[in-house]
C-alpha cells in the first residue's frame, strides 16, 4: 500500500487517470506526443488516447493558449504544457487579459475549464530564460487558481483537481520534482485546492513552504528534528484559492514564522503570508518573521555562481535557530564553487 | 462607389443568387442596425451610457452579409466594433442597449459593456476589446467542432490593424494545419483609431495576399455592398461546410464614425459608399423593395428600439453583491 | 514661481525636456504622433522634433517592444508609451525575458535604456481589460526599474530621470493623474528614482501610498488634519529601488500604519511594504496593518459595480481612525449605484 | 544531394563568382568550427561543461557563407543554436569555450552559457534561446542604424520553428513598413526538437512564400551549399547596403546532431549532405586546395582548440560579488 513513484511518474498519472476518466480532456504542448515525453511525464498517452486527445503545436503559445481557451468555452477541458515557464510569458495576454476575466465578464454565462502546466528550470546551466519562478505573478490575478504541488502525492492529486476544476488554473512544476521520489496511491484521488498541508508538526517555529522549497524544507525540519527542535511545516499546496486558517493557529501557537519561496524576494508570494498573519493574527508573532527565498537577480548561469544563488536547506535551518536564538553559520560557508550542486539527482547528466 | 470596382477585385458574388426574401431581409437588418446606432449616437450625449462605444455605421453590410449564411449552431466571435455583429446575427437588442447602460438586464449583466457582448442563444460566444485576441479563441471555437466531428462553421470579425499582430498569422497557421472550420473576416477600414493603413503596412503588402500565403483560399472584396459580401461568404462558408478548412476573407470598407464614441461622419463625402443608401436605391430601383414597405418597416424599428432604450434606462443596476458573485465558475461540470 | 499645470501637461514637458536635450531619445507608441496625441501627452512633439523622433507603430506590441530593445542596444533611449497597460501583456516576452536580464546575463557588455509609460485606465466603462494596475509583478523581476508617479511635479520629474536612467524602467500612469493639477516647476529637473517622498507630517500614523492612491491619500490626510489627526504621508514614486528608510522610521514613531495600493488585494506590493516593516523594525507596529487596495476581482465595467470597487478618501480616512480606536462606517455607505463616480474631473465626458 | 536542386529552387548563386582565397577561407571556417563543436561533443562527457549545448554540426555553411559578406560595423544575432554564427563572424574561440564551462574568462563570463553568446567586437551582439525574440531584437538594430543614417547591415539567424511565432510576422511587417536594412536567415532543418515541419504547418506552406508576400524579396535555397549560401546572401546583402530594405533567406539544412547535447547523428544518412564533406570534395576535385593544405590547417585548428579548452579548464569561476554585480547598469549614459 506505500508504493513509492517518482514525480514524474505521479504526473504521468494524473494526466492517464484524468483522460479516462474524462473524455473531454484534451493535452497539448510542445513535446507532450514526442519521444521526449516532457521528461517523460506525458509517457505512452498519445498511444493510449491517440492524436485527437494529445497533441503538438507549432511554437505559436500565444495564438495556441487562446485556441484552448476556445476550445474550451464549447466543451474541451484542455490541458496544456508549457516545458519552461518562460515560454508561457508570450501567451499572457490570452491567460491573463482573457482566460481569468471571462467568466466575470460574461457573468458565467460562461467559462474556462483549463489548466496550465508550467514547468521551471534550474540547474545544468538553466540561466536567466529557463528558471523564472513567477507564481505570485499569477496569484496576484483575480480568476486565476494557482497551484505549487510539492510531494508526488499531491504532484497527481493536485493535478487531478486542477483538471476538474471549471476554473483556469496555473499549475506549477518545478523540475526537481520529477525527480523526488514518495508514496503516490494508484487510480484516482484528488487533493482540494485551497488547503495546506501540515507535513510536520512542533511547536518551536512555523516554517511556511510551497513547491520544490517544501522538498528542502522538510530535510531541514528532519535536521532540526534531530537537534530536538520540533516545528510545524505547512506546505501550501496552492496559492490561490489559499485558506489561511491553519498557518494562523500556527503561528499563535509558536510566534516564530519563517517563509521559504522559490522566487525573487520582492514582491513574492512569502510576503503576502507574512502580512496576513500581521493582518489576521496581530500580536502572535513574538520575533520578526524570516523570509527565504531566490536573490532580487537573474539567474547566473555558471554553478560557479548558481551555487550561491539557491538558498539550501541550511538556510532553512538556520532561520528557525535564528528565531530561537542559536548562532548559526553562513550557510554558504561550505559551499564551493565547483561543487555539483546543479543537478536534482545523480541520475541527471544533462544536457537539459 | 464600390471599393472592389475601384480596386480591380474579383467579383464572385455576381455568380451567386440571391432571391428577393433575402434581399428584404439583408436590407432591413442593415437598416435596423444604422437606426439602432443612431440612435445611440444620440442618445450617448445624455451621459448615461458610459462606456466607450466603437459604433459599425458604415460597415454594416458585413456583418448582415455573412450572418445571412449562418445556421443554428454557428459561432461568432468579434472585437471592440461588434455591434453589427452582434445583431446581424441575431443577438437580442434589448439585452444589447442594457449592456450599454450598465444594466443587470445586460447581455452581461453589465459586468461587460459594450466591448463585451455575447448571446450565446445567437451562437455570439464573445467580443472582447484587446485586438487580435478573438482571432485565436475563435480559432479554438473551430478546434473543438472540428474535434467533435460537428459540421458547424465559426466566423470571427476584426479590423485591419488586427493583422498586425503576431496571433494573427499563428492562428492563419494552425487552422491550417489542421484544416479547421472557420471564416477569419477582416474588415479593412485602413484604420486604427487615427492611423491610416499607409502609415502601419508598406504600401505594396496586401492582407489577402499574406493569408494566401498561408496557402489558405482567400479573397478580398468590397465590403460595402451587401449581396457581394453574402455571395463571397457564401462562397467560403460552403467550401468551409464541405470540409475545406479555413478561410479568409477581406472587406473593404468605410467607417462612418469617429472611432470611438457618438459622432457621426458625413456619408457624402466624396467617393465614400453609405451601405444603406447603396443598397435601398439598388433594391428600390430593382423593384425588390417598395418604398411603402421602407416606411413600415422605419416604424417597427422605431418602436422596437424605443422600448429597448426605456427598458434600459428603468432597468435597475445589477445589485452590489453581483461584485464579487463570479470571479470563479462554481458550476459542475 | 508656484506655476500650476494638469498632470497631462507635465508628462508632455518631461518629454519635451528629454527629447530636447538628449538626440538619442525617442518616442514611439500607438496614437504618440497623432490627433490623439495619447490623452494630450505628446502634445505637439511630432511637430517639433520630427518623425525620426517621434513614431507611429503597428499592432505589433510584442516586436515592437523587441525592436525598440534591440534600438536601445545600439544608441537610442526609447520611450514606448502603452495606451493601457493590457496592450503592453502582449510584450512581456521582450520586456520581462529580456530586456530585464540582458544586462545580467551578458554582464554589463549591453545595457537597455528604455522607458515604458503604461497607462492604466479607470472609470467610464474602461472594464476588466482596461483598468489592471500590475506595477507588483514588475516590482517582482531583478531589473527593472518601476515608478509609480504621484503628483504632476513627480509626473515630470520621475519621468525625466526615467528616460535618463541606463535601465529598462515601467513607468506606470494612472490615467486620471492626467486631470490632476499642480506646482510644476519650467524646464529640466529630476526627482530621483528610490527615493519616497514624505508629503504630510504627523505622528498618528503613517500612510504609505503610491500612484493615484497618493493623490486620495493626501485629500484623505487633508480631512483627517481637519479633525485633529495628523499622520505621516509617505508616497513610494517608485517601487524598485526603494529606500525604505523613511518608511521604517515613520512607523516607529507612529506605531501605526495604512498602506493604499491601487492593485488586487491579494499580492499586491502593500505586502511588502508590510513585510519590511516586519522584518527590519519588529515590534515598532502597534496595531495591526491595513492594507487599503482594490478587491481580489476583475473590475466591473458598470458604474452600478465599479461605484463599490474602487477605495474611496473615506477608506483611508476610516483605516487611519480605526487604528485609533475611533468607530467609523462603512464607507460605501452613502455611495449610490447611479452616482456618477466614473469620471476623474468634470471635464471628462467621455468616451474612453 | 542538394536540397536546392531536390526542390528545383532557384541558385542565384551560380551567377555569382567566388574567388579562391575566399573559396578557401570559407572551407577552412567551416572545418574550424566542425572541429571545435566536435571537440565540445567530446569533451562534454566530462560533466564539466553544465549547460545545455545546441551544436551546429551539419549547419556550418551558412553562416561562414553569410558571414563572408559582411564588414565590420555589421550586426549579428541569433537563437539557441548560435555557435556556427559566433564562430563564423569572428566570435572569439578562448571566450567561447571558457563560457561554456561557465568561467570568468567567458564572453559573458560565465552568467550567460551556451546560448547567450556575445561578441560585440566582432559584431556578434547576442544570442538568447527564447525562439523568435532576438528576430524583432535584430530588427531594432537595423531600425537605429537607419535612424543614425549608417550603412550597416544587421543578419540575424533563427530556425523554422522561429516562423511559427508572431513576432516573426510583426517584424517583417515594420521592417518592411520602413525599409529598415536587415536580411532574416531562416535555417530550415525541419525539425523543431522532435516535431517535423510537416507536423506544425500545412504541407502546401512554404515559408519563403509567406515571407515574399510581405513583399519582402526572399530567396529559399540550399543551405549545405556554402557557395550557394554565399552568393544569394551576396545578392541579397548587396541589395540591403543599396537601401532595397529588408530582405529574407531560407536555407534548407539538415542538423547531423541530437536537438540538444552532444550526441553527433552519423553523416552518412542517405540523402544528407554533409557541407563540410561536399565543400572539402569539391575544392580538392578543382584544384583549389590540396589536402596538405588541409592537413596543415587540421594541426593548427587542434592547436588552437586545445589550448581553448586548457585555459578555459584553468580559469577561474566568475567570484561570488559578480552575484549581484550587474542587475541594474552603473555606467554613465
Ligand atoms: C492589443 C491592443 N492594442 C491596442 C489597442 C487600442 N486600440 C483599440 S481599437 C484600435 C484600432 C483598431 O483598428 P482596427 O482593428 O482596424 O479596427 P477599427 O477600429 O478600424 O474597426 C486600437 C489601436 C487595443 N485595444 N488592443
Ligand atoms: C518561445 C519558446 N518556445 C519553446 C522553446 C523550446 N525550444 C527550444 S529549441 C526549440 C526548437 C527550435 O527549433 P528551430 O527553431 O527550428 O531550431 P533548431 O533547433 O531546429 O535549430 C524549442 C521548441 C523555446 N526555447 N522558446
Ligand atoms: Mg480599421
Ligand atoms: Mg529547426
Amino acid at each position: 500500500m506505500n508504493r513509492k513513484i517518482l514525480g514524474r511518474e505521479a504526473v504521468q498519472e494524473a494526466l492517464d487517470v484524468s483522460l479516462q476518466r474524462d473524455k473531454d480532456v484534451i493535452l497539448i504542448g510542445q513535446g507532450v506526443p514526442d519521444a521526449t515525453q516532457t521528461y517523460g511525464t506525458t509517457a505512452g498517452l498519445v498511444d493510449k488516447y491517440g492524436t485527437d486527445r494529445v497533441y503538438e503545436m507549432p511554437l505559436s503559445e500565444s495564438a495556441m493558449a487562446g485556441v484552448m481557451l476556445g476550445a474550451s468555452l464549447v466543451g474541451a477541458r484542455p490541458v496544456m504544457t508549457f516545458a519552461r515557464l518562460e515560454f508561457f510569458l508570450l501567451a499572457i495576454d490570452p491567460i491573463i487579459n482573457q482566460a481569468a476575466k471571462w467568466c466575470y465578464m460574461f457573468n458565467a454565462q460562461t467559462h474556462v475549464p483549463m489548466t496550465l502546466r508550467l514547468i521551471i528550470g534550474r540547474g545544468w546551466g538553466q540561466g536567466a530564460q529557463h528558471s523564472q519562478s513567477l507564481h505570485s505573478w499569477f496569484a496576484h490575478i483575480p480568476g486565476l487558481k494557482v497551484v505549487l504541488p510539492a510531494t508526488p502525492y499531491d504532484l497527481k492529486g493536485l493535478l487531478i483537481a486542477s483538471i476538474e476544476d471549471p476554473n483556469p488554473v496555473i499549475f506549477i512544476e518545478h523540475r526537481w520534482l520529477h525527480y523526488n521520489h514518495g508514496h503516490v496511491p494508484e487510480g484516482y484521488y484528488k487533493t482540494p485546492l485551497g488547503i495546506p498541508n501540515l507535513i510536520r508538526k512542533g511547536d518551536k517555529a512555523t516554517v511556511v513552504s510551497s513547491g520544490y522549497m517544501t522538498i528542502e524544507s522538510i530535510k531541514a525540519v528532519n535536521n532540526l528534528n534531530k537537534q530536538g527542535i520540533e516545528v510545524d511545516l505547512i506546505d501550501l499546496r496552492t496559492l490561490s484559492p489559499l485558506d489561511d486558517t491553519i498557518i494562523l493557529e500556527s503561528v499563535k501557537k509558536t510566534g516564530n514564522l519563517v517563509v521559504c519561496d522559490h522566487a525573487s524576494l520582492t514582491g513574492g508570494f512569502s510576503s503576502e503570508i507574512i502580512t496576513r498573519v500581521c493582518e489576521k493574527s496581530f500580536g502572535s508573532l513574538k520575533n520578526s518573521p524570516i523570509r527565504i527565498s531566490l536573490p532580487d537577480s537573474p539567474t547566473p548561469t555558471t554553478r560557479g555562481l548558481a551555487n550561491y544563488f539557491y538558498p539550501t536547506v541550511k538556510h532553512i535551518e538556520n532561520a528557525v535557530k535564528s528565531l530561537l536564538g542559536i548562532k548559526t553559520e553562513d550557510p554558504f560557508k561550505d559551499i564551493k564553487p565547483t561543487d555539483k550542486l546543479d543537478i536534482p539527482d545523480q541520475s541527471f547528466k544533462g544536457p537539459f | 462607389m464600390s471599393f472592389m470596382k475601384d480596386k480591380g477585385l474579383a467579383d464572385l458574388s455576381l455568380k451567386k443568387e440571391v432571391n428577393s426574401p433575402l434581399q428584404k431581409k439583408m436590407f432591413f437588418d442593415i437598416l435596423r442596425i444604422r437606426r439602432i446606432e443612431e440612435e445611440i449616437s444620440r442618445q450617448y450625449s445624455d451621459q448615461e451610457m458610459r462606456c466607450p462605444v466603437h459604433l459599425s455605421i458604415g460597415q454594416e453590410a458585413i456583418g448582415v452579409g455573412v450572418s445571412a449564411n449562418l445556421k443554428p449552431g454557428d459561432y461568432v466571435m468579434s472585437g471592440h466594433r461588434s455591434h453589427a455583429h452582434y445583431l446581424a446575427c441575431g443577438g437580442n437588442l434589448d439585452k444589447f442597449i442594457a449592456e450599454l447602460y450598465g444594466k443587470e438586464t445586460g447581455c452581461t449583466n453589465g459586468l461587460g459593456g459594450s466591448m463585451h457582448l455575447i448571446d450565446k442563444s445567437a451562437g455570439f460566444l464573445g467580443s472582447v476589446p484587446i485586438i487580435g485576441s478573438t482571432i485565436s479563441i475563435a480559432t479554438g471555437l473551430a478546434f473543438e467542432t472540428k474535434r467533435r466531428k460537428k459540421s458547424n462553421v465559426t466566423v470571427v470579425y476584426f479590423g485591419d490593424s488586427a493583422t498586425e499582430e503576431g496571433v494573427f498569422y499563428e492562428s492563419l497557421n494552425f487552422a491550417k494545419s489542421l484544416n479547421l472550420p472557420i471564416l477569419y473576416v477582416c474588415e479593412n477600414n485602413e484604420m486604427s483609431v487615427e492611423t491610416p493603413f499607409s502609415k502601419r503596412r508598406h504600401q505594396q503588402q496586401k492582407i489577402v495576399d499574406i493569408a494566401n500565403s498561408f496557402n489558405i483560399e482567400s479573397l478580398c472584396s468590397d465590403g460595402q455592398i451587401c449581396e457581394g459580401v453574402y455571395g463571397n461568404a457564401k462562397y467560403l462558408i460552403e467550401g468551409i461546410r464541405c470540409g475545406e478548412g479555413p478561410k479568409f476573407i477581406e472587406l473593404m470598407t468605410t467607417k462612418l464614425v469617429e472611432h470611438c464614441g457618438p459622432k457621426i461622419i458625413g456619408m457624402e463625402s466624396e467617393g465614400v459608399c453609405d451601405p444603406l443608401t447603396y443598397y435601398k436605391e439598388k433594391l428600390l430601383n430593382d423593384k425588390i423593395i417598395i418604398q411603402k414597405d421602407i416606411d413600415v418597416y422605419e416604424m417597427d424599428i422605431q418602436e422596437e428600439i424605443k422600448k429597448a432604450f426605456d427598458k434600459a434606462k428603468k432597468a435597475k443596476f445589477p445589485s452590489r453583491d453581483k461584485l464579487k458573485a463570479n470571479i470563479f465558475y462554481k458550476g459542475e461540470k
